[in-house]
């Protein structure tokens, strides 16, 4: 059987993450294909809300990263995203959500070695889960038959 | 009353009587019974990690296990090199998957690694200390060069001894029985103890400068907490001697002796009749001084 | 092609399989020599400590077998001084543990360690059949592999009037138990 | 409707030895919006640019992909070229073809398809791309010095020279540095106060350059050009302006026996003093935390024999405000203290010193007014052991680096005893000697052959006190690794350098980054080596990494010349990647202003023609905006936006992420 080749998506600052993994290609530190990167000025511009929508549109684990604490190139924008973070997290839990899609890394751009060990331990973890369906089976339930799964 | 296993290993049984007698006095004091490992086996010492690194570990896990099946989070180990060897053992247990395995199966016992080996320092500063100020009887008003040795103070990672190149865990207690702990160069150095047998002009050599050092800065006495160490400074007096000017008399007294003193106990049941080289004139000057204070 | 699978079995320098066995790495020697300047023994040893390094560095055949047959990895005490200041955090005793056992599997052993080998043997033969080191037992036993007959022979009277000499070995109940750990670690380093 | 041109590179073989270039092209002309597609060897070449050019034109494209390298590498060329094809340069993406795929995988047909991938999500990012217009703001022309060492010192006098303003803070009360620290100056041997001097006196004297002496910075807010720096101006209870300098306060202080850092230790001073005697300014300060008076509440010695009038007890810190465009980070180094090192005993063994000390006890302006006394007992060494690489290159004491300086100044050291006593005995233990530099290894021969210093190649183990002499234990690994061993009197360590211990503060207030040394980081190792990544904070000297004063010198001249050319220009034309309000959804909350690190956010009342107010909104202040992106992850309304990473750009990037059900059929 075919290993189930996970897709990872990773939201990341410019100014360290990006450049991270930059610095990981220049040194030809080689790691797996499944994550495809979005480039935001700062982790404090990420909306959460795009992590749901990556989740909608098939991603199986998310990956946020960016500056170290005290280290961000816009002073405090990474603090603002730990912080709605956290508040997220705690929204997702509430809602049944898996957490174990999801990963809040600092990445520095001097850390190429780090992020292309960060995405494989992603990859390693996410493919032990298996793929995100619940979205896909959510979207399948009859809006007209969620009266009867309630009463159940 | 406290209960901790006790792995007296080879030399307390032998040729370190003395430290056993002085150690189990101590105990008595601080109210803590050691309970000797049940059917305990030899750690293997160098002779094994020398040429079989399995049984370095094995010998030393067996021991391991019966502590653990008796229940004690805790083993004293007087001697420096079995605690060497009992806490690598558990280090390599704990941190090896290779060894986690395959050591069951060697012993034919379960081992998990929840009992830790501690050194004679360790359990004077957990047991001892605490009761020591109120009990004092005696104050032992003399010099002292403590010697540490290799296997107290290293491999970093099994040492609980802080400032490895100059520790002051012994002066301290030194100091609470009213001595004086010397600053002296050679407390680290190594006396040479694997090769006691085989090449004992190299410890006559090594013990040479150790013993000249702390003489020629006048210490009255040699303090240790290891077997190996008091046998090598102490039994091979003569051989040492060769490598010196002029004849070096300084007593090797172990940790516990130098407590059981300052506590009041009679040297005899501290075993101090067991040296080699003579203690009479160090406790002599002890007691001369002793009641002039 | 012949001679090429001739070579093959010796090519493994030891110092791969330090790295693979032991993982230590010998190539983080700088030969800064702190070692040597720290060691109680390299004053009697062929090798110093960071000689030894510097032809395990090599690698070649001819360096790997000096470093066995050399005295030098006798008589390291295991004191843990080279290795507690090395900048390099190199595991020296390690090694030297490595590098023994080693050499006696490749029957490389200096002739002037034999008797080094013939104490830490009567040791564990001492062990094995009772359980626990028996002083008697074991000088004898160590004489009679090395007809060092008159060693320490000055000793033993005073110990014997000390009470720290005991004619008969103590047995430990386990001493089967402990002859089966023998004889599984023995075939287990004849396996490797 | 879009019309999209995609242009895959080969980068010669790097991009196409592992992703199928050609097939990338191939698949992308399949996107929906993509009227052109085409692959080359090497796009940011001339015939790759003039491709692009061509195809703008001739397809009339309203948005270009180049798939490529890191945006960070090229995004500047490429922009240029789709301007000078007459289309907005914003309207041009880059996907990261090699730094983000072909160097980080292997060559097999995921490596490809996750190319063709990063082409698609990067097509429907440009498709809501919008046409963006620079934006201008005006250049303050004073730069702001951090550091009155020798860079500093270099850099502040380059820049005032070239005819603009500098602003200088030194944390000490005097300006000097280590340098004014140092006895003579490898290779040449003169002397470092004799050289140094004089530029510390023009400095004071430059009628384009303000210093503030016993000074920190507080705080550093703005933007390249557009610095607004918070000055701590720490209280020296000593008004400077009518202080003469007489000195008669430090004569009549009576605590007297404080140790003086300016000697590393090895003398005294007074609470009220100046650091030594060709101090800029040479004028005191209190150091209130040995003063009976701040401890006590009383004494005033001090006040009582001012003729001046100029004693200030009730002083307080100022913080002074300043605007500037530049900055000038050149704070220095240190050199490792304390019991770093336990096998040599330093910190113990009061004749077991570091490189420092040497110096102070070898200059004739020192503790021992230049002759050389150890310090237990003032004796004059006969032999003097000095030991390199004492803690550098040392992994296991967390220094991995080569401090660069001390092969050198431990030669000059040796051959400084040997000039004062002509029969004592100096050895010294290295493991290489690194005198790379013009005249540097004639200096170390000249150590070695005409000043019979003692080389011994090895390190030492151990150093221990017998009878008053230090017994260094080491090794000569040239003769066969025998021991050595010598009775020293006094034992100088080359004690590793490392970054000052708020060098991790400040670089947090500049907001550039630093290794995990603490040194700061250059933009880049070879080609940008004096400007951070920070634009407008430009560095000098060892806060980078260690150097010695020719080095030093050198890069604070080229950082001079870096903020002389940025105040070349009267404007600086920035990206427009910043944010702006929808004026008609904002309801005026405000949380996007809480989060605005660069306080950008303004209130704006929206009235009716009558002039009754309708409601208060959030503004941008285009000056001020950096464009983090923070406000609009934050606003409730979704009433913020930034320009480049738009919600729809974002959002249409994520939807063509995996959203595979949508292009099955293409």
């Amino acid at each position: 059987m075919q290993e189930f080749e996970p897709k990872i998506v990773a939201f990341v600052c410019n100014w360290c993450t990006y450049a991270g993994a930059d610095l990981a290609g220049t040194s030809r530190i080689k790691y797996a294909t499944n994550v495809r990167i979005v480039r935001f000025p700062c982790t404090g511009r990420i909306d959460y809300m795009l992590i749901l929508k990556a989740f909608q549109n098939g991603a199986d684990g998310v990956i946020v990263s960016g500056c170290h604490p005290n280290d961000c190139h816009y002073t405090s924008g990474n603090f603002h995203a730990r912080r709605r973070w956290i508040v997220f997290n705690e929204l997702l839990e509430l809602l049944g959500f898996d957490k174990r899609r999801l990963f809040f890394s600092w990445v520095s751009a001097a850390e190429g070695a780090k992020w292309a060990n960060l995405v494989n331990e992603v990859v390693t973890e996410v493919r032990k889960l298996g793929p995100f369906n619940e979205y896909e089976e959510l979207s399948k339930i009859n809006v007209n038959s969620i009266g009867e799964i309630c009463n159940v | 009353m406290t209960k901790i296993g006790y792995f007296p290993g080879c030399s307390l049984n032998g040729t370190a009587k003395e430290y056993d007698l002085s150690l189990q006095a101590i105990a008595r004091f601080a109210d803590v019974e050691l309970v000797e490992l049940a059917d305990w086996n030899c750690c293997g010492a160098t002779a094994a990690h020398s040429l079989n690194s399995t049984l370095a570990v094995a010998l030393p896990a067996r021991n391991l296990a019966i502590a653990e099946s008796m229940g004690f989070d805790e083993i004293l180990v007087p001697c420096a090199a079995c605690y060497s060897r009992l806490a690598q053992s558990r280090h390599e247990i704990k941190s090896d998957e290779k060894y986690r395995t395959k050591i069951p199966q060697l012993i034919e016992m379960d081992i998990k690694g929840t009992a830790n080996p501690i050194t004679v320092l360790d359990f004077i500063n957990k047991y001892v200390l605490g009761k020591l100020k109120d009990n004092l009887s005696n104050k032992l008003n003399a010099k002292f060069a403590c010697y540490y040795g290799c296997l107290l103070t290293r491999p970093e990672h099994l040492s609980t001894i802080e400032r490895r190149e100059d520790p002051l865990v012994m002066e301290q207690i030194v100091q609470l029985v009213g001595g004086m702990a010397i600053d002296w160069a050679f407390k680290v150095e190594c006396c040479g103890a694997g090769l006691s047998v085989v090449r004992t002009d190299i410890i006559g050599k090594l013990c040479a400068k150790i013993l000249d050092d702390a003489n020629s800065r006048g210490a009255d006495a040699i303090v240790v907490a290891c077997p190996m160490c008091h046998s090598n400074l102490d039994m091979r007096r003569n051989e040492i001697n060769k490598n010196l000017a002029s004849a070096n008399t300084l007593p090797i007294i172990y940790i516990t002796q130098l407590l059981g003193l300052a506590l009041g106990i009679e040297p005899n049941k501290l075993g101090f009749d067991k040296h080699f080289v003579s203690t009479g004139k160090f406790l002599h000057k002890l007691q001369k001084q002793t009641m002039e204070v | 092609m012949e001679t090429k699978s001739k070579i093959e079995p010796l090519a493994q320098p030891l110092k791969e399989k330090i790295l693979n066995e032991i993982n230590e790495q010998v190539m983080k020697c700088y030969q800064c020599g702190k070692c040597a300047a720290g060691c109680p023994l390299s004053g009697e040893m062929d090798y110093t400590p960071n000689q030894i390094l510097r032809l395990l560095q090599i690698g070649d055949t001819s360096c790997d077998d000096e470093v066995l047959r050399s005295y030098g990895i006798w008589l390291c005490l295991t004191c843990d001084t080279c290795h507690s200041r090395c900048p390099q955090e190199v595991d020296f005793p390690h090694i030297m543990d490595f590098l023994r056992s080693e050499s006696i599997k490749r029957r490389k052993v200096h002739p002037k360690a034999k008797e080094i080998i013939a104490f830490h043997r009567s040791f564990l033969e001492c062990i094995e059949k009772t359980g626990r080191l028996h002083e008697v037992g074991l000088i004898a036993s160590y004489k009679l592999k090395t007809f060092n007959l008159l060693q320490d022979v000055d000793l033993a009277p005073k110990m014997f009037a000390k009470g720290k000499l005991e004619i008969f070995p103590h047995r430990i109940k386990g001493k089967e138990a402990i002859a089966r750990i023998f004889e599984k670690a023995i075939k287990e380093a004849d396996n490797d | 409707m879009a019309r999209i041109g995609v242009f895959v590179c080969h980068c010669g073989e790097n991009i196409s030895s592992t992703v199928d270039c050609a097939k990338v092209a191939e698949i992308a002309s399949n996107y929906p919006g993509v009227v052109y597609s085409i692959d080359y060897k090497y796009m940011c070449s001339d015939p790759g640019q003039n491709l692009i050019k061509e195809a703008i034109q001739k397809h009339k494209l309203t948005g270009v992909v180049v798939a490529a390298c890191s945006p960070r590498m090229h995004e500047p060329t490429f922009r240029k070229a789709t301007a000078e094809a007459g289309i907005n340069p914003y309207l041009c993406e880059m996907a990261n073809l090699r730094e983000h795929c072909s160097w980080v995988h292997f060559r097999e047909d995921s490596t490809t398809e996750k190319a063709a991938e990063l082409v698609r999500v990067l097509v429907e990012k440009v498709k809501h791309n919008e046409e963006l217009y620079p934006i201008k703001v005006p250049i303050t022309k004073t730069a702001l010095v951090i550091g009155g060492g020798i860079g500093g010192i270099q850099a502040a006098l380059d820049i005032a020279n070239s005819g603009h303003k500098v602003i200088m803070v030194e944390k000490n009360p005097s300006i000097g540095g280590k340098m004014a620290q140092l006895s003579e100056t490898f290779p040449t041997l003169d002397c470092s106060q004799c050289i140094l001097t004089p530029r510390m006196v023009e400095v004071a004297q430059h009628p384009n350059i303000t210093l503030y002496t016993y000074a920190e910075v507080e705080s550093v807010d703005g933007f390249i050009g557009n610095f607004k720096v918070t000055i701590r101006q720490k209280a020296k209870s000593v008004d400077h302006k009518a202080c003469t300098g007489c000195g008669l306060c430090i004569e009549k202080c009576p605590i007297k026996k404080i140790p003086d850092e300016f000697n590393a230790g090895l003398g005294n001073r007074a609470a009220i003093y100046v650091p030594f005697p060709q101090a800029v300014p040479n004028k005191p300060v209190i150091d209130r935390n040995n003063c009976t008076y701040f401890l006590k509440g009383k004494c005033g010695l001090c006040n009582k024999v001012c003729p001046a009038d100029a004693i200030h007890y009730e002083q307080e810190d100022e913080f002074i405000k300043v605007d500037v465009g530049a900055i000038v980070a050149a704070t220095g180094f240190d050199i490792k203290h304390s019991d770093f090192l336990p096998e040599y005993g330093y910190g113990k063994y009061p004749d077991v010193i570091d490189g420092l000390q040497f110096e102070r006890l070898a200059s004739a302006s020192g503790p021992t007014l230049g002759v050389l006394k150890r310090p237990s007992d003032g004796k004059e060494p006969e032999s003097v052991v000095f030991i390199a690489c004492a803690g550098s290159r040392d992994p296991a004491k967390g220094i991995p680096y080569c401090s660069k300086i001390c092969c050198m100044y431990t030669a000059k050291h040796a051959m400084l005893f040997k000039h004062k006593n002509h029969h004592g005995n100096a050895t010294v233990f290295y493991m290489d000697i690194r005198a790379g530099g013009k005249m540097y290894d004639e200096f170390v021969r000249r150590a070695i052959e005409e000043d019979d210093v003692n080389y011994i190649r090895g390190r030492v183990s151990r150093i221990y006190e017998k009878n008053g002499k230090l017994i260094v234990c080491g090794v000569d690994t040239l003769l066969n690794s025998r021991s050595v061993e010598i009775e020293a009197d006094l034992v100088v360590l080359a004690t590793a350098a490392v970054a000052n211990s708020d060098s991790e503060e400040l670089a947090q207030k500049l907001h550039i980054s630093y290794d995990q040394y603490h040194f700061f980081s250059e933009a880049h190792p070879k080609l940008r080596p004096v400007e951070t990544n920070t634009a407008g904070i430009m560095l000098a000297g060892a806060c980078q990494a260690p150097k010695d004063i020719p080095d030093t010198v050198s890069q604070a001249s080229g950082t001079a010349a870096k903020v002389v050319a940025l105040f070349s220009q009267d404007e600086l034309t920035r990206e427009p990647l910043i944010a702006y309000v929808n004026n008609n959804t904002c309801v005026g909350c405000f949380l996007c202003q809480s989060v605005c690190p660069y306080l950008a956010i303004e209130k704006e009342e929206i009235r009716r023609r009558d002039g009754t107010l309708v409601k208060t909104v959030a503004k941008i202040n285009p000056g001020l905006c950096q464009g983090c992106g923070t406000c609009v992850a934050l606003c409730r309304s979704k009433s913020i936006d930034i320009h480049g990473y738009t919600n729809r750009q974002i959002y249409a990037e994520v939807s063509a992420l995996f959203n595979r059900r949508e292009y099955a059929g293409v």
